[in-house]
């Protein structure tokens, strides 16, 4: 080849990639963006999503942001809930328990709601969507403590309840999704529902313009019984699997909603978006086997309370997220129904201490604790490498294994691969929290026990409102005495909108926020 | 010539079934399946087996086969295990994108690779060094971080081109090429240095034979020479490495459609593995081949374009 | 004098003329002077250690994170800057070693082991190949990357993959072992081999494999490169490794999640794949011209002459030239060409000669004495940076020397014609025939299409094709070796030269149709006036066509002479040792006369008689200095100090 | 023929090769050729006559499809490996090109001894005095089996090459076009030593060239092939001077030799 010219071949290399990448590079960090952004258009609404539902069929649909996007366009909901965190009518015209207990509870339906293929709003079909919910959801458990769904008219059901649920009216929300009510017709035929939609909601999916998995369009729907509310003409759900490139796709005017992290929001606030941040997630490790079956040392408390003060909550929180979260040592978010600001001490960042306590428990040596982690959320698996870096200072060698899928992570955990995880939960109230963290299931694979939990979760879901909150913070003392987690943070979502894309809002009890409530402002 | 393209496409026949097999084969290894993936997280192990007798997935991996291949007698390519979705619909729907993606790279590719290439073996030592310069880098900067700074830089800081996603040229041209441009540099950059080396080196070869001496020698104008003569000459070569770039850039594209966010044939590839959507992954498998086979059928009708030596044996 | 005996009198001098007599060096110490391969290899020295013991290279814990210095971008503490975790990001690209580098040993373990025996064996056997072809498409027609994230989905192992990639890089492997072996076993020591019954496998791998290990390796090192790059392709996309386990591919990704904080993140990952994959190239390349230079001499190319330099002083032509009115004169003709230290080294010193118009002049001599570069010196085009450094060449009294380049192409074809050796690859084999000849005429005479097919069939007629029709319509491959000639020579007299230059046309072909060729030549020449400088090293084909002959030695003309009394009474030793080598004169059973060693290459020319060291004749008269060419005789000139020796003695001794 | 001290006898030979688009080609059609010890024959024709592949298929390089080749009473028609091995003591070859007819990955000296460790019976000792002996036999200094054959001018490799073909100490050498490639003064200095060979050694040559000229003054008896079959066969003098067959005289009239008498007469 060329002997003589190598030489220089390779100076030149070097020092042009060196130029072009710290060009480039240096140049971006230090500069805001060029020209002024673009305005929200009224007519279309851009959103940007991390990862695409398997289905659209909204009886497979997970909860929260962003998963539960594409539903809310499509789907109505039984029962609204506003930016506000109140409810208001949407299928179901009128709705509540009757009595005490928390266990009857009856619906009425509005009139003259048609699906957007062609069926009709019936007390039946609510009930045989019930049905199908669930026989095939993974959230099925929800439904099948119905212990009956009696059609008590054309438009009227009661729903009597095996166990009590305060949250019931929540539940049929459209931020848990059960009550996003599927057409009749479509449910004689559910195989479409994987890539059309079939809802009574303000939009509907253009099949033609969608491609799955990576571009979702949606268009208003004309026969809405409310079509006062529609705000856009076009709703498009892009799939960009990763935040940044969102970020860089909003600067070049091809979205206007994202998720982001505190990886992107300030970068995003310098180009002149705003960023609306609120209390969204608490994160915590699950020490999931608390009975020592895998792992002996996990069985033992002292070593669960060792690993929970041997993480320095402080600086683990303003490295990852920034002023996106805050430390915390409970499974609530502040001010939710459980959460209790004397807790916050009880573990504080003490490595001696957690070491004397391994030494205490025979494990000065340490041990080693297999980890699955999977970034359903944000900074997930950087906590996950984190919490593995703080351990290691005591001694605890922690492998941890990122899935590739949510089935993977779903595998090791319920394989029993891993024995702890890191979790980012959704804020929701104590009693949801509890049937799915506390009680066995997915997020309790070793089916750990305690009598005392088990007996405060029992009495908390049959509380009504008033006495709830005293029973949950009693809950969450004996958990966090138990030490079967190692709670870290309250962590803020963070979505970031085009400047004049007005009705984006969170509150503590409504953090998801429903596009179907934005607007190009005037 | 015919008798060549026809030999061609009938090898092609066996050939789609050994990758199916292939395929078929390969992914009945592979733990788990699409039912779980389907029923969550959160589902009971009974309704992940009603799931799997309902997908077909509890058969035996030859009956499995035989009724893919039933599908494929009556055109069709079976339905996603996931959503149900035709998978031809779905393959449709996104191979405009990869193949704007990947006929655009080797395009410009070859046209700049083939300008640089002839450049360089015309000047001295200068051109030359550039290109050796440029078929290293080409090799050494991977497509999916040059993607990267193309974003940081003409996206991000200039806003000349978008950083994400594909508009069909039937919306808007303009946008259709706007949309495809960093995607396209990213992944031809391999391929202009690769083209532009042999190019050269093609050049040189035909530059130091008998026949373009004797050209020159009898007074045949420098532009004929080059352009009619020399370049013809080094087409073939030109061509072969056209055709395997192509190939190279279908395997590249999946890396570089993740990146911009385009809705291709690669990021199906990406999920369909990963969610274990048998029929997808097969679907796939099937035109990407197919897309081999036409790439490989076009190079050897190129040659006899090119070489009068093939078209006549 | 009388004749020598057994073993042959002129081994003595083999060893005086041996051309390269360096001390060979060791393998190691060949590589240790190649800069760019000592760097790329302790380059990936470094990588070995890095993945065998990266606590060597850095105390710093790749997993250790620091969240008071996150992003932090270069520091002392942090050379290359930390991640979104704090981590050091040097440490992870060290720890990050190990496995992209065993990855890339994987692929290119199990590229080669697979597609080198295969290779050979295609090359080989007969019905091997037809199996090893078939599969090479079937593989190559597989979608690789479907197979690949199939098996990182099965074995969720990065080292699968890259058994995978091997395997799937193996088919581009195969067919350059099996073409570049298939070249090779053509050669005659394979046959030899053969003949001493060689086993095949031994040939293979003792014959083949080391002549191919240059394209071998360079292939290989692409191959390594190109694992390197898919594998953290790979990682980027959080296959195969995934966090925490520290990967380059995996590097990037963190710097993309983050290019919008520190974008400073992704030069490093980037750039350790850059160097890494660009250190491959480099050793391949290194490794490939040791192995190379083990057994090839040295040879330096693409030289230009940068010094400005002398020609060594050499006499210049006292001999008279006979035809004033000569079509072609060439005087003192120097021509020079790079030495690898950009000093001129002359390869045609001072030759000087006429041609008349109409009339045939051969320029004899063996290879390597400046016949061609004097043919090309006159055409003006002069190969690979030779020049002229002085001298003189008119035609019909226009100095061409003073000609622009674009002035000099002008004269080419229109007054100068050219006829090459070798008639297969004299035409472009894309073309037509009549394609080729029509473009000569139209350039030559501004004709129109038409006007230019209807000429076309005229020359190939002038040059006595039969049927010119289907002639012109076919392609190179489609006619014999002596067809090709005469459309050659159709070509070069479209533009209706006055002057030919044939440069051994008639080397290549059979003799009976080389006398077809000659008779063609000359029949042209009567019916058309024109010259001819035909250039060759066959005196039979010189004394059938030419009047006169200048005999060429080692860049100098020794010898210029009417053909026929060159041929009755050569007034150089050269042109006599020549004439008595020549079996066509010997006895059968008689020792051959014989020039004792062979032409001196350019370097080894002396500034004296150049011929003396081979010369029965020479004293030390020969030796002292310039000798220079005179006339001896009427329309004679020889470079030789002792014609009258030669003329009384002959050559015997 | 029951001639004694008959050592090649080739009867009514057949070579076909398969062509392009699998036709078969045949390349020899009925040859026959007998060479006696020391008797050098001679064979010569234009490309494609198939005078190569005669020498190909006794050398075993070339498929035999019908007919027989007998080397000093054995039939090696079809000779495998292990007869060819055993058969390379008596019989080996020069070929034309002196570039690639040897390694130049290898040493002259590896390259010479590998005949001798083809043969398993030689000593490391007795392999050296050898290579020696040989390399002075054609005329080469001793310290030559240390170099590569890049050292060595064209002229030189093929006398190295000959050297091989004469470390086993043969009985017969098929020479193929062995100087056609070289310059006309190291033309004559290689004739001499194929001559001084055939003299001292009594080897016989198989000496194949499309030159008449060269082969006339080489050979005792000369055959002249046209498209695979004989054409003409006798002693050289008589070939030469007295052609028969018409092709022969066509061969002669065509060759381009000098117009004039001989300048020196040689002693």
């Amino acid at each position: 080849m060329f002997h003589l010219s190598r030489g220089r071949s390779l100076r030149l290399i070097a020092i042009t990639a060196a130029v072009a990448a710290a060009a480039a590079l240096t140049g971006c960090s230090s500069g805001s963006s060029g020209g002024g952004l673009a305005e929200q258009s009224p007519d279309t609404l851009r959103i940007a999503i991390s990862s695409p539902p398997a289905s659209l069929d909204p009886a497979l649909a997970g909860n929260g942001d962003p998963l539960q996007i594409l539903y809310e366009l499509a789907y109505d909901p039984l029962i609204y809930q506003l930016p506000d965190g109140s409810f208001a009518p949407g299928l179901a015209t009128e709705w509540g328990f009757v009595g005490e207990g928390n266990k009857v509870f009856d619906l009425t339906l509005r009139e003259g709601v048609t699906f957007t293929d062609g069926g009709e709003l019936t007390a039946e079909g609510v009930k045989a969507y019930f049905e199908y919910y669930g026989s095939v959801s993974g959230f099925g458990s929800r439904v099948q403590n119905f212990e009956s769904i009696d059609v008590t008219g054309p438009l009227s059901l009661r729903i009597t309840l095996k166990e009590p649920n305060p949250q019931l009216a929540y539940m049929l929300t459209q931020d848990l999704g059960t009550g996003n009510v599927i057409s009749p017709v479509a449910l004689e035929n559910v195989e479409t529902l994987g890539t059309s939609t079939a809802g009574a909601g303000q939009y509907v999916l253009d099949e033609t313009k969608t491609v799955a998995n990576q571009t979702y369009v949606f268009t208003a729907n004309p026969d809405y019984w409310n079509p006062d509310a529609i705000n856009w003409e076009t709703i498009e759900v892009k799939v960009l699997a990763n935040t940044a490139a969102a970020l860089s796709a909003m600067r070049t005017n091809q979205i206007d909603y994202m998720f982001g992290s505190a990886k992107e929001a300030e970068a995003a606030e310098e180009a002149g978006f705003n960023v609306t941040t609120e209390p969204y997630l608490f994160g915590f490790v699950s020490l999931l086997d608390r009975g020592g079956e895998v792992v002996p040392a996990l069985g033992d408390l002292r070593v669960r309370q060792a690993l929970n003060y041997a993480i320095d909550r402080d600086s683990l929180v303003s490295g990852l997220f920034g002023d996106y979260a805050s430390p915390s040592q409970q499974l609530l978010l502040p001010g939710a129904d459980g959460y209790d600001e004397s807790l916050e001490s009880a573990y504080t960042y003490d490595p001696d201490k957690a070491r004397a306590l391994l030494a205490e428990a025979g494990y000065a040596d340490g041990f080693t604790i297999p980890m699955a982690a999977y970034n359903l959320q944000p900074g997930e698996t950087d906590v996950a490498q984190a919490i593995a870096s703080y351990w290691d200072a005591i001694g605890v060698t922690t492998e941890v294994t990122v899935a590739q899928t949510i089935n993977d992570y779903a595998q090791m955990i319920l394989n029993k691969e891993a024995v702890s995880t890191v979790f980012e939960y959704g804020g929701q109230p104590f009693y949801l929290v509890a049937t799915q963290l506390l009680a066995p299931g997915f997020f309790n694979p070793f089916n750990s026990t305690d009598p005392e939990i088990s007996a405060l979760i029992a009495e908390g879901a049959a509380a009504n409102s008033d006495d709830a909150p005293a029973i949950y913070k009693e809950l969450q003392a004996e958990v966090q005495k138990e030490a079967w987690f190692a709670p870290f943070a309250s962590i803020d979502k963070v979505v970031i909108s085009r400047p004049g894309l007005e009705g984006i809002q969170m509150t503590p009890d409504s953090l998801n926020p429903n596009p179907v409530f934005f607007s190009a402002g005037n | 010539m015919l008798i060549l393209i026809l030999k061609r496409v009938l090898i092609s026949i066996p050939l789609l079934f050994v990758v199916s097999v292939l395929v078929f084969v390969l992914q009945s290894f592979i733990p788990g399946d699409a039912a779980q993936q389907i029923a969550g997280p959160q589902a009971s192990p009974e309704m992940v087996e009603k799931l799997r007798e309902a997908l077909g997935l509890n058969l035996p991996v030859w009956e499995q086969y035989a009724r893919w291949l039933g599908e494929v007698l009556h055109g069709s390519l079976g339905t996603s295990l996931l959503n149900g979705q035709p998978v031809i619909d779905a393959l449709n729907q996104r191979l405009p994108t990869t193949l704007s993606l990947v006929i655009g790279s080797t395009v410009i590719a070859t046209i700049v690779g083939v300008v640089l290439g002839v450049i360089s073996s015309r000047g001295k030592g200068a051109a030359a060094r550039f290109i050796d310069v440029l078929s290293i880098a080409g090799l050494a900067v991977p497509g999916f971080w040059l993607a990267l700074l193309l974003i940081t830089v003409f996206s991000v800081q200039l806003g000349i081109f978008p950083a994400t996603g594909y508009v069909a040229f039937a919306d808007s041209p303009s946008e259709w090429l706007r949309s495809l441009a960093l995607p396209v540099a990213a992944l031809s950059l391999t391929g202009v240095t690769a083209i532009a080396k042999q190019t050269r080196e093609a050049m040189l070869d035909v530059q130091a034979s008998d026949f373009i001496r004797n050209l020159r020698a009898n007074g045949i104008p420098e532009s004929a020479i080059v352009f009619r003569h020399a370049l013809r000459s080094s087409a073939v070569r030109i061509v072969t490495i056209s055709g395997l770039l192509f190939i190279g850039a279908l395997g590249g594209s999946v890396v570089i459609e993740q990146v911009f966010g385009l809705p291709g044939l690669g990021t199906l590839a990406v999920s369909a593995t990963t969610s274990k959507d048998l029929p997808m992954i097969q679907g796939i498998a099937v035109y990407f081949t197919l897309i081999v086979i036409v790439v490989n059928l076009a190079t050897d009708i190129a040659y006899g374009w090119i070489n009068p030596k093939v078209r006549t044996s | 004098m009388t004749s020598s005996p057994t073993p042959a009198p002129d081994s003595t001098t083999w060893i005086a003329t041996q051309p390269r007599n360096r001390r060979r060096r060791g393998p190691l110490a060949r590589f240790i002077r190649k800069p760019l391969g000592v760097a790329a290899a302790v380059l990936l020295l470094l990588g070995v250690v890095a993945s065998f013991a990266p606590s060597l290279l850095t105390s710093i814990d790749p997993q250790a994170a620091d969240f008071a210095n996150v992003l932090s971008g270069p520091t002392a503490a942090h050379w290359l800057g930390t991640d979104s975790l704090g981590r050091d990001i040097l440490s992870r690209i060290i720890y990050g070693t190990g496995p992209a580098l065993l990855g890339v040993l994987i692929a290119v373990g199990v590229a080669a082991l697979v597609a080198i025996p295969a290779g050979l064996a295609a090359a080989m056997f007969r019905p091997v190949d037809a199996v090893v072809t078939r599969l090479n498409d079937l593989v190559m027609s597989i979608p690789g990357i479907i197979v690949l994230l199939m098996v990182l989905a099965l074995s969720g192992s990065m080292n699968w993959a890259m058994v995978a990639v091997g395997l799937l890089t193996a088919p581009g492997l195969v067919r350059v072992v099996r073409s570049s072996a298939a070249t090779v076993t053509e050669e005659p020591y394979i046959a030899a081999a053969r003949v001493f019954g060689v086993g095949k496998w031994k040939i293979a791998f003792r014959h083949v494999l080391p002549r191919i290990a240059g394209p071998i390796l360079v292939n290989v090192s692409l191959i390594a490169a190109n694992a390197l790059v898919t594998a953290a392709g790979l990682n980027f996309l959080g296959l195969g490794l995934t966090p925490p386990t520290p990967s380059w591919g995996g590097l990037v990704a963190d710097g993309a999640a983050v290019m919008n904080q520190q974008p400073w993140t992704l030069v490093p990952s980037g750039g350790v794949i850059a160097i890494t994959v660009i250190a491959f190239v480099l050793l391949g390349d290194a490794i490939r011209d040791v192995t190379a230079e083990g057994w090839t001499a040295g040879r330096s190319k693409g030289a230009s002459i940068t010094r400005a330099t002398t020609v060594p002083a050499t006499s210049s032509d006292d001999a008279v030239i006979e035809s004033a009115d000569a079509l072609l004169r060439v005087r003192d003709l120097s021509i020079a060409f790079p030495d690898a230290d950009g000093s001129a080294r002359s390869v045609v010193q001072s030759v000087s000669f006429d041609i008349g118009a109409g009339e045939a002049v051969g320029i004899v001599g063996e290879s390597g004495c400046g016949k061609t570069i004097t043919g090309l010196g006159v055409l003006g085009m002069l190969p690979g940076g030779a020049r002229v450094v002085s001298g003189s060449i008119q035609l019909d009294g226009v100095e061409l020397l003073e000609l622009s380049p674009r002035e000099r192409a002008a004269v080419r074809g229109k007054t100068i014609a050219f006829v090459s050796q070798e008639p297969m690859t004299a035409l472009d084999p894309l073309f037509t025939v009549g394609y080729q000849i029509s473009q000569a005429v139209r350039v030559h005479t501004g004709a129109s299409r038409k006007r230019a097919a209807a000429r076309t069939l005229e020359l190939l007629e002038q040059v006595r094709i039969v049927d010119p029709k289907r002639v012109a319509r076919s392609y190179p491959h489609e006619i014999s070796g002596g067809m090709a000639q005469r459309v050659s020579i159709a070509i070069a007299l479209a533009g209706a030269p006055r002057l030919l230059i044939a440069d051994e046309p008639t080397t290549a072909l059979d003799v009976t149709v080389q006398a077809e060729i000659v008779a063609l030549l000359r029949t042209l020449q009567e019916e058309t006036g024109l010259a001819v400088m035909l250039i060759s090293h066959d005196l039979g084909v010189v004394s059938a066509l030419c009047e006169r002959a200048v005999v060429m030695y080692a860049g100098q003309a020794v010898e210029r002479a009417p053909v026929g009394e060159l041929m009755s009474t050569p007034l150089h030793p050269y042109s006599a040792g020549l004439l008595s080598a020549n079996p066509h004169f010997a006895t059968p059973g008689s020792r051959l006369q014989t020039i004792p060693g062979s032409v001196p290459p350019p370097d080894k020319w002396p500034v004296s008689c150049h011929f003396a060291d081979r010369c029965a004749l020479a004293t030390e008269a020969c030796r002292v200095g310039p000798i220079p060419l005179v006339a001896v005789a009427p329309g004679r000139a020889s470079r030789c100090v002792r014609v009258d020796a030669l003329q009384t003695e002959g050559v015997a001794r | 023929m029951t001639e004694t001290g008959l050592l090649l006898d080739v009867a009514d030979l057949v070579v076909r090769f398969r062509g392009r688009r699998g036709k078969q080609v045949t390349a020899l059609s009925g040859v026959d050729l007998t060479i006696r010890e020391g008797e050098t024959v001679g064979l010569v024709g234009e490309s494609g006559s198939g005078k190569s592949t005669l020498g190909n298929a006794v050398l075993g390089l070339a498929p035999v499809a019908s007919g027989t080749i007998t080397f000093a009473g054995e039939d090696i028609s079809h000779a495998r490996n292990r007869q060819r091995r055993r058969l390379s003591r008596d019989l080996q070859a020069v070929f034309q090109n002196p570039y690639g007819s040897l390694n130049p990955t290898r040493t002259i000296g590896s390259t010479l001894a590998e005949p001798m460790h083809e043969q398993g019976r030689f000593g490391r000792a007795e392999i050296q005095r050898r290579i020696r002996e040989v390399l002075d036999q054609v005329g080469m200094p001793a310290d030559s089996a240390q170099r590569y054959p890049s050292e060595f001018s064209g002229g030189q490799r093929q006398r190295i090459a000959i050297a091989r073909a004469l470390v086993l100490s043969p009985r017969l050498i098929i020479c193929d076009e062995p100087v056609s490639a070289l310059d006309l003064s190291i033309q004559a200095q290689v004739l001499n030593l194929l001559g001084d060979l055939k003299r001292e050694l009594g080897v016989s040559l198989l000496f194949i060239s499309h030159d008449l000229a060269v082969v006339r003054y080489i050979a005792d008896s000369i055959v002249v092939l046209k498209h695979g079959e004989i054409v003409e066969r006798g002693p050289a003098a008589q070939v030469y001077d007295n052609p028969q067959a018409e092709y022969t005289q066509r061969l002669l009239a065509a060759a381009p030799a000098p117009v004039t008498h001989v300048p020196f007469e040689s002693r």
